[in-house]
């Protein structure tokens, strides 16, 4: 398979394993080694896509991850992956990509009509206009502008892959593979640190397989190969490929491995990616540098590209993207492009330096191409691809070349990125003619071209090192070590970017279509800082977070408002260094498994009998039990609650929070979190409590039980336990340390369930027998007790949610789906119906109680009808700040009964009240309805509100206002309680 | 120069040689009539309503760094007024309605979108609670509609319905909801308040504020001192530091909230969705990335960066939602700087300093409150007494007890 | 973010609930002045502050810890226990 | 008389994918409790653990033990003990030995515990454990409460093969396990 761009021999792809892919529908053909851009220039498909806003043709730029033109959708269907750089894709058999952002092809593409508009079209132009008619924008001028928005296409259908997470722990984090790297991991994993060595790419070495410079006497490539291995023998060192350090945050590095990107499709079990966390004692930076491009008229042009990619595609790929190159340079590095390019057997033509001198030995580097100094390219032309250059020479004589590629070579910047992700800044170095990075983040250094450090000599060197360096900051000695020898000269960087010519547009940002005269533009608008600058004309802001672009951008500002680089600045670089799927941030936490899921011990048993649970914070819950011949939930609740009034029910409370609180102070203890009193509590007994915030507002409610004298049990809300058990923890080690008090939660050691109705008794007795006594004088209302059965340890509480006689009965959870099938068991003779969250509501608002729409956080305990449990007695969390007027003013909102003055009316919570007659408007609105149910003992809906002054209304009616329902109905303010007012049930 | 269609054709005829500057790059005078500290949106904001509304003139807003650099230049762009408490929804939809009418007002294009925004419910309780708060809207004047689990399947058929640890019950919608271009609102209040006469000034750090019998007199900042007779500052996540330069302390703590924008995308989410059962929420902007968001970090920050934990559990919640997302890439992260006020509702109130006028507390949500913001800032600036809108966001409610606490979490500013 | 736990050891900022300014202490019951100070005012500086992390995932202490607020630095951390005790 | 049949938490675990990577099973029938110092007792406690089970009660998050019965420490003044001899009352015998000295409350049934080795399980661990679990920093003997895929979890290592210990909410076993088979399952979960 060889094609006119593929060169004979060398790279370092196997030639022995022939792959074959698809582009845009088109079978084509690469080898194992290559990258999908490697791969289509084999193939002559220099042109790739379009740009952004002018829908230009544009090529295959670079050979990295700076990459702004050469974007495709990668596989497709649920897979299908956008905006994915095929310079950094490896190519697998059955790779299937196609072009973005153009209609038909990349070739002939419709919007192209865009750059008809090109003079119009400058940088911010749609703030200036679009503005009438008003109503046009949202109907018309921005449905435009929304369909030629972004690139790539989501294919709108659930990812089918798998992510996943892992952390690491590390002496040393070496971020980059080139031979700064691997020096420096070299030197650290000898030294016997634990090192991570991350790589982005495929292959180990960085610049080393772009380059046919020697280390230690063999190629360099041989040399990264012969490192990898040494690295791969040392058992604490872990070599991630593929694996892009993305961000620097505080006190760990997060970084992408993309496990199986490589395959057509992810083997069973394994990831498509792995997100990493790796905390790092030290860290090398040695990310290299990207090679800055040129801009001049007509520089956008497919078969435009870097110098350092062409060497690239020519010394790693065996490919030379061209058949006439010329390059365009303005340090050494173009001609060392030059020169490798001639020895793999590409034709140059032309070399240009910006520069009036250049050394002898250097300029040999071009072999025969024609060579000019001083001189620059001016214009260029070619639609689809580049067929000819104008260079203007140091006389100002033009002449026109005939080439199909460019290679341009504005010098290097380093990659700082990362080391600035903390908040570091980067620092114009007169000198380097780039950005150093000096405020690092905590034990961060920088080596090789990161840092500068341009000669491959001085990478390795520093390299060494910094890896030394950072393994005697863990410890470790120092050996000596043999020093790598390479020989190579700096290139050097010169501060020139810019180059005047046709009137042809000159490109700064290739993707996002930003031009040096839309730079000019801004600063003439008055955005003088580079940020401003940045937003208006969206420069840097694509895919490529303008790593080629941004300091030629801000150079050319800094040129149009008369300042040095030095003032202007860089923008500010943010993770992730390279774009991430969000995908693997989520790992394996998406859709069902979002969130754990607990399951209470009766779950199994329940779901059997064909149950509707739900969800209660992470709980789930039955909802209901659907008997069969039932339709509606609501017949099934009806017929839950009937049974529970009339005989017995079973409802799991086992999600209830319970803690335990040990000690010989916790009578004081909870006096002081409590409004009301515990001290007092016998043991054996059960007291309702109410909490407040300090900021007097109620927190939560629940039963405490005194089990013995030193230890309670107390139970707080589903939602609220996490919450709760923090608070006392806080009231307990901070403010009162001096107390005996011990806690723990026991929520999940214990199965607990209601056992409620006027038969729950005669249940409970044939249940239990003789272990423990049920009768009402043994153990009346409010009482508590623990007793085995056999070695079990159960508990009972004669507490009550529904207002009947009703008991909730525990046993450690690993029996409690036994207990619960022996309830049922037992229950039988007395036609026992188990219940769920669903009619335990209804019963519990028949009942008057409070619970989660009351205790809303914006409630005080007055206002839930609780004021007068706020002892007097004594101080409590909450007790100072609740004495503020506003929550003590009577007209706030107070618990109310409701029924509907229409019997037939049903009630929804949120709906407002208003006294009858009034308009709604704010400052009539006298409260809501907070809870609702259908109560089959009153055969008609009923509610609770809170209303304004509500217990003095009792008996007026009011109006209900739900205007998203379309509700308006009248309403009778009654007591709370509409069962068993004077508890006659609870205590039979 | 006006913006319209014939200024931009004129203009690109002749190379675009004559626009200006957008505002005036102005130096400081030794004395205003009114100086703003805080050249953010709702600095800006207030210095044109002050001009436009309220007549004056001599007006200067101070920024410590270039405008649109604070909140108003990182923000996730949404508006909307679908609050519960009339106290904000009055604001808020005051605003929301400034808005509506905005870019004719001060010649600028700055994109508002009402592609309608819209908060997804997954339990009982959450429809109980967003049709309280449908309710509460409407009685302001706003719009809302509550959607069951159809009506939000229609409008956004590839949210995960089906395999969902918390399923969609239905979602409050708000229509007139939707995103602003963030940073044109910055720059198209500098430029329409530099036309009326305001000196917006850059790179202009206060860094005292002069105070003598009681009363604020002026601002020492780093551009030397500027007289003042009145003093009004919108500083946002710095409002704790700079009231301290007066002497005070406020019920305030700055923290870091995150935001994430992905690589371009054809266009797929046309308005503003909000997850209920976890921390997430997004939008597409008109060049096509996915910009989201969530939770704050939690903890006090001054560093406009935060963590990854955070990141991490944003795109859970993305991807609990919308698993669709999953290999889009997030592009760029970064962070804010949020006044987190202890109920969760802003301040806009006189202070113990004669003089000296406070607009913080925003948390991060006084974006879509710029335009209501400025103009209530401007009224009580000019006229030394609460607009109508806002006049129950005042300093003394905390004492008082009549806080305005939305989601009934109490002094803990990391919960609202 | 990690967090020096001085009981479990280093450990992710995300273990832990915070609840910000640990240098106020709680005034005595009554005092609704210096009640409403301690409830509602902050100094929130930008720089050093003492502050209150609860290691709810692991070993249920609260922490005093001593962070850098304008650079996320932790510079320690210690029981509040033992600081309570003191 | 009544008869309360136990579940054990973990009775769903199962073997996935090819290979032994990570080798599970369940530790069923151990007592386990938790005991908090009381007040200004640590001293005394440490001493009669000592005395009474010849065991150095730990002072930081460590595990120490002695036949049947293992004290580890989570947490300032508190211990998770775990005793897989069977004896019946184990924690009721437990809470009177330290009577005064401690409070002791029964977790028996609160967690499912795990025995978990293999030449994967630190590669496994690490997919959700944010804790240094390497030889140096975590030897054997180590415990941590800490968190596994937003749960809570107690791990304790036994041995350097690596053997873990491992204790979940019991309510959130099924969740774990999706965890673990997860994360397991390329290098093979195999059940004993
Ligand atoms: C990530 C993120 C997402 C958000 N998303 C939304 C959203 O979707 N919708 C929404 O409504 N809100 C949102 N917000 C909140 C919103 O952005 C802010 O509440 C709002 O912008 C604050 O007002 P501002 O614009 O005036 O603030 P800023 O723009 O922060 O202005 C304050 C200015 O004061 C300056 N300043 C500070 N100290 C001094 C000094 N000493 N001297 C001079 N100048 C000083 C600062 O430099 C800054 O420019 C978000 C915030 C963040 C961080
Ligand atoms: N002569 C010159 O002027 C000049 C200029 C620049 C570079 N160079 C040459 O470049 C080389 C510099 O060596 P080096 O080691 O500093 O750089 P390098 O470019 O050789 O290696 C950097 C490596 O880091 C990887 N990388 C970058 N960012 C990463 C991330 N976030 N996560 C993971 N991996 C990442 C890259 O893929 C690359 O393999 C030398 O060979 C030198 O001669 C020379
Ligand atoms: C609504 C919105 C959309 C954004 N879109 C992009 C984008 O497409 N590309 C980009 O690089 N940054 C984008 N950003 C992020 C900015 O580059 C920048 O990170 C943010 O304004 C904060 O500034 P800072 O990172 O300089 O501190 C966007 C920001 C916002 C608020
Ligand atoms: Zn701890």
């Amino acid at each position: 398979m060889s094609t006119s761009y593929r060169l004979a021999s060398g790279g370092l792809i196997d030639r022995s394993r022939p792959v074959s892919f698809t582009f845009d529908g088109k079978t084509y053909g690469g080898y194992a080694g290559d990258t999908l851009a490697s791969a289509l220039l084999a193939n002559d498909m220099m042109l790739v896509g379009r740009s952004f806003k002018y829908h230009r043709p544009r090529g295959i730029f670079s050979a990295g991850p700076e990459e702004p033109n050469a974007l495709v959708t990668l596989r497709s269907g649920a897979r299908a992956e956008p905006n994915t750089k095929a310079t950094t894709v490896e190519l697998f058999d059955g790779l299937d990509a196609s072009s973005q952002n153009c209609w038909p092809s990349p070739h002939f593409d419709l919007r192209a009509v865009h750059q008809l508009a090109g003079p119009l079209l400058n940088a911010g132009f749609y703030y200036k206009t679009f503005m009438w008619p008003a109503a046009f924008w949202e109907k018309f001028y921005e449905p435009a502008i929304r369909a030629s928005a972004g690139l790539g296409a989501l294919s709108a259908l659930d990812d089918p892959d798998t992510y996943e997470k892992a952390h690491a722990f590390c002496d040393l984090l070496v971020i980059g593979a080139g031979p700064a790297g691997l020096a420096a991991a070299l030197s650290a994993g000898r030294a016997g640190a634990r090192v991570i060595l991350a790589e982005e790419d495929f292959v180990l070495g960085g610049r080393l397989l772009s380059d046919t410079t020697q280390i230690d006497d063999v190629s360099a490539a041989s040399w990264a190969a012969v490192a990898e291995a040494e690295l791969a023998m040392m058992p604490h060192v872990r070599i991630l490929k593929r694996t892009a350090v993305f961000g620097a945050y505080d006190g760990e590095y997060g970084a992408i491995e993309r496990v199986s990107d490589h395959l057509p499709v992810p083997p069973p079990f394994m990831p498509r990616q792995r997100l990493w966390k790796i905390v790092a004692k030290q860290c090398v930076l040695a990310a290299g540098a990207q090679e800055r491009p040129l801009v001049f008229p007509g520089n956008d042009r497919p078969g435009i590209m870097l110098a350092s990619a062409l060497r690239t595609y020519a010394n790693r790929f065996g490919v030379s993207p061209g058949q006439r190159i010329a390059i365009f340079t303005t340090s050494d590095d173009g001609w060392r492009s030059a020169s490798d390019l001639q020895k793999a057997g590409a034709e140059i033509a032309v070399v240009i330096d910006a520069r009036a001198e250049v050394a002898p030995d250097v300029r040999k580097l071009a072999g025969n191409a024609l060579q000019f100094l001083g001189a620059h390219v001016s214009d260029t032309s070619g639609y689809r691809r580049l067929t000819n250059i104008t260079i203007t020479d140091s006389a100002g004589q033009t002449r026109s070349v005939a080439v199909d590629t460019l290679g341009v070579s504005g010098g290097w910047s380093p990659s700082i990125g990362i080391a600035t992700h903390l908040g570091g800044k980067g620092n114009w170095s007169e000198e380097k003619s780039a950005f150093l990075c000096s405020d690092m983040p905590p034990g961060m250094q920088i080596a090789g071209a990161a840092a500068a450090q341009w000669t491959l000599a001085d990478a390795l060197e520093h390299g060494a090192l910094a890896g030394a360096k950072a393994a005697s900051h863990v410890g470790l000695g120092l050996q000596t070590q043999k020093p790598i020898v390479a020989s190579d000269e700096a290139s050097g960087n010169n501060p020139v970017w810019l180059f005047k010519g046709s009137r042809r547009k000159a490109f700064v940002d290739l993707q996002n279509d930003v031009t040096a005269t839309d730079v000019a533009l801004a600063a003439q608008e008055g955005f003088r800082s580079v940020e401003q600058l940045k937003r208006y004309t969206t420069l840097g802001m694509a895919t490529d977070q303008g790593k080629t672009s941004n300091v030629n951008g801000l150079a050319i500002l800094a040129g149009e408002i008369k300042k040095t680089i030095a003032e202007t600045g860089a923008t500010r670089a943010r993770p992730p260094h390279v774009p991430v799927a969000i995908g693997a941030f989520a790992g394996l936490h998406t859709a069902r498994h979002f969130k754990p899921t607990r399951l209470t011990a009766s779950h199994a048993a329940s779901a059997a009998a064909n149950t509707t649970f739900v969800e209660a914070g992470q709980w789930m819950r039955a909802q209901w039990f659907n008997a069969p011949g039932e339709t509606d939930w609501l017949q099934s609740v009806t017929r839950e609650v009937k049974a529970v009034r009339s005989g017995v029910g079973i409802c799991d409370v086992s999600t209830l929070g319970k803690i335990a609180l040990c000690g010989s102070d916790v009578g004081t203890f909870l006096d002081r979190v409590y409004i009301n009193t515990f001290s007092t509590l016998p043991v054996g007994k059960v007291r309702y409590g109410v909490m407040l915030r300090e900021d007097g507002f109620v927190m939560d409610d629940g039963t405490t039980a005194r089990l013995s004298t030193d230890h309670y049990v107390m139970t707080t809300t589903t939602v609220n336990a996490g919450k709760v058990m923090q608070h006392l923890e806080y009231c307990h080690q901070v403010l009162w340390p001096e107390l005996d008090v011990q806690m723990v939660s026991v929520t999940e050691q214990w199965a607990q369930y209601a056992v409620a109705g006027p038969k729950s008794r005669d249940l409970l007795r044939a249940l239990l027998g003789d272990a423990f006594d049920v009768s009402n004088e043994a153990f009346p209302y409010l009482a508590c007790g623990e007793f085995h059965v056999g070695n079990i340890p159960l508990r009972l509480f004669r507490v009550s949610f529904s207002g009947e006689l009703a008991y909730e009965i525990a046993a450690p959870a690993g029996h409690g789906e036994s207990l619960f099938n022996a309830l049922m068991q037992a229950g039988k003779a007395f036609d026992v119906t188990p219940y769920g969250t669903e009619a335990l509501s209804v019963m519990r608002i028949e009942k008057g109680h409070v619970a989660g729409s009351e205790l809303n956080g914006q409630t005080v305990a007055r206002d839930l009808g609780l004021g007068r449990m706020m002892s007097v007695k004594k101080d409590y969390i909450g007790r100072t700040m609740a004495a503020r007027e506003a929550l003590i003013d009577p007209d706030q909102p107070t618990l109310v009964g409701l029924r509907p003055v229409d019997r037939s009316q049903r009630l929804r919570n949120g709906a407002l009240l208003f006294a009858r007659g009034v308009t709604p408007a704010p400052d009539t609105n006298a409260g809501f309805i907070t809870s609702t149910a259908f109560s089959p003992g009153h055969n008609h809906w009923i509610g609770l509100g809170l209303l304004a002054r509500g217990p003095e209304r009792h008996g007026e009616i009011i109006r209900a206002w739900d205007p998203v329902r379309s509700g308006d109905y009248e309403l009778e303010v009654i007591d709370p309680v509409f069962i068993d007012a004077e508890g006659a049930r609870l205590r039979a | 120069m006006r913006y319209s269609l014939t200024s931009l054709f004129r203009q690109t005829l002749t190379g675009h040689k004559g626009w200006t500057p957008q505002w005036r790059d102005a130096a400081p005078k030794a004395e205003y009539d009114i100086v703003i500290v805080g050249g953010g949106g709702h600095g800006l904001a207030t210095a044109y309503y002050l001009a436009k509304e309220y007549g004056l003139r001599n007006i200067a807003v101070l920024e410590k760094s270039w405008i649109g650099s604070g909140n108003i230049g990182r923000n996730t762009t949404i508006i909307r007024s679908n609050y519960l408490l009339s106290e904000n929804i009055s604001l808020y939809e005051l605003s929301l309605k400034l808005w509506e009418g905005l870019e004719q007002d001060f010649n600028y294009n700055a994109m508002v979108s009402q592609r309608g925004v819209l908060n997804l419910y997954h339990s009982d309780g959450q429809r109980d609670a967003y049709a309280r708060r449908g309710n509460m809207m409407r009685l302001n004047g706003a719009d809302s509609e509550l959607l069951d689990r159809d009506g939000v399947r229609k409008l956004y058929p590839f949210l995960n319905f089906d395999a969902a640890r918390f399923p969609i019950q239905g979602g409050l919608l708000q229509k007139r909801g939707g995103t602003v271009r963030h940073d044109a609102v910055a720059w198209g209040y500098a430029r329409a308040a530099s036309d009326r006469g305001v000196d917006v000034i850059q790179n202009c750090e206060v860094t005292g504020i002069d105070i003598v019998d009681g009363r604020a007199v002026g601002v020492q900042t780093s551009r030397g001192v500027i007289r003042a007779k009145k003093i009004g500052l919108a500083v946002a996540g710095s409002s704790s530091r700079v009231a301290a330069l007066a002497g005070m302390r406020l019920p305030i703590e700055s923290h870091v909230l995150q935001a994430f924008v992905s690589e371009g995308l054809k266009p797929i989410i046309p308005g503003v969705i909000t997850f209920g059962a976890g921390h997430f929420y997004i939008s597409q902007s008109d060049k096509g990335g996915l910009v989201f968001g969530g939770d704050i970090d939690g903890y006090n920050s001054y560093a406009q960066r935060g963590n990854l934990p955070v990141v991490e559990d944003v795109c859970e919640g993305g991807m609990a939602l919308m698993p669709a997302i999953g290999r889009a890439r997030m592009l760029r992260n970064w962070g804010g700087l949020v006044d987190m006020s202890m109920d969760g509702s802003p301040i806009i109130d006189r202070t113990h300093v004669k003089g000296l006028y406070l607009n913080a507390g925003w948390c991060y949500g006084g974006f879509k409150a710029t335009p209501g913001s400025g103009l209530v800032f401007a009224h009580l600036l000019a006229k030394d007494e609460p607009h109508p809108a806002a006049n129950r966001l005042l300093l003394d409610r905390f004492r008082s007890g009549h806080i305005v606490d939305e989601k009934g979490q109490g002094a803990q500013p990391n919960l609202h | 973010m990690r967090i020096p736990c001085p009981y479990c050891g280093s450990r992710d900022a995300s273990e832990f609930a915070y609840s910000g300014d640990a240098t106020l202490p709680r005034p005595a019951p009554g005092n609704a002045d210096a009640m409403f100070d301690y409830v509602y005012l902050r100094d929130n500086p930008a720089g050093v502050h003492r502050e209150y992390w609860y290691h709810a995932a692991g070993c249920h202490a609260w922490l005093k810890v001593t962070r850098n607020v304008s650079t996320h630095e932790v510079i320690d951390a210690v029981l509040a226990h033992d600081e309570a005790t003191l | 008389m009544l008869d309360l049949a136990h579940i054990s938490a973990f009775a769903e675990l199962r073997s996935i994918g090819d290979g032994r990577g990570v080798i599970a099973r369940e530790r069923r029938g151990i007592a386990i409790a938790t005991v908090m110092a009381r007040k200004g007792q640590g001293a005394a406690l440490a001493a009669a653990v000592k005395e009474q089970f010849d065991v150095n009660l730990p002072l930081g998050p460590h595990g120490s033990g002695s036949d049947a019965t293992s004290f580890l420490g989570t947490g300032p003044g508190r211990w998770l003990v775990t005793h897989d001899a069977g004896t019946p009352r184990f924690v009721d015998s437990l809470a009177q030995q330290l009577d005064g000295l401690a409070s002791v409350v029964d977790q028996s049934d609160s967690v499912g515990l795990l025995r978990l080795t293999g030449p994967a399980l630190l590669d496994v661990l690490a997919k959700g454990v944010a804790i240094d679990l390497g030889a140096t920093a975590f030897p054997a003997g180590s415990v941590a409460v800490t968190q596994i895929a937003h749960m809570g979890v107690t791990l304790w290592k036994v041995d350097e093969a690596p053997t873990f210990h491992i204790a979940a909410a019991r309510s959130m076993a099924g969740s774990f396990l999706h965890w673990l088979e997860a994360s397991a399952a390329l290098a093979g979960l195999a059940v004993e």
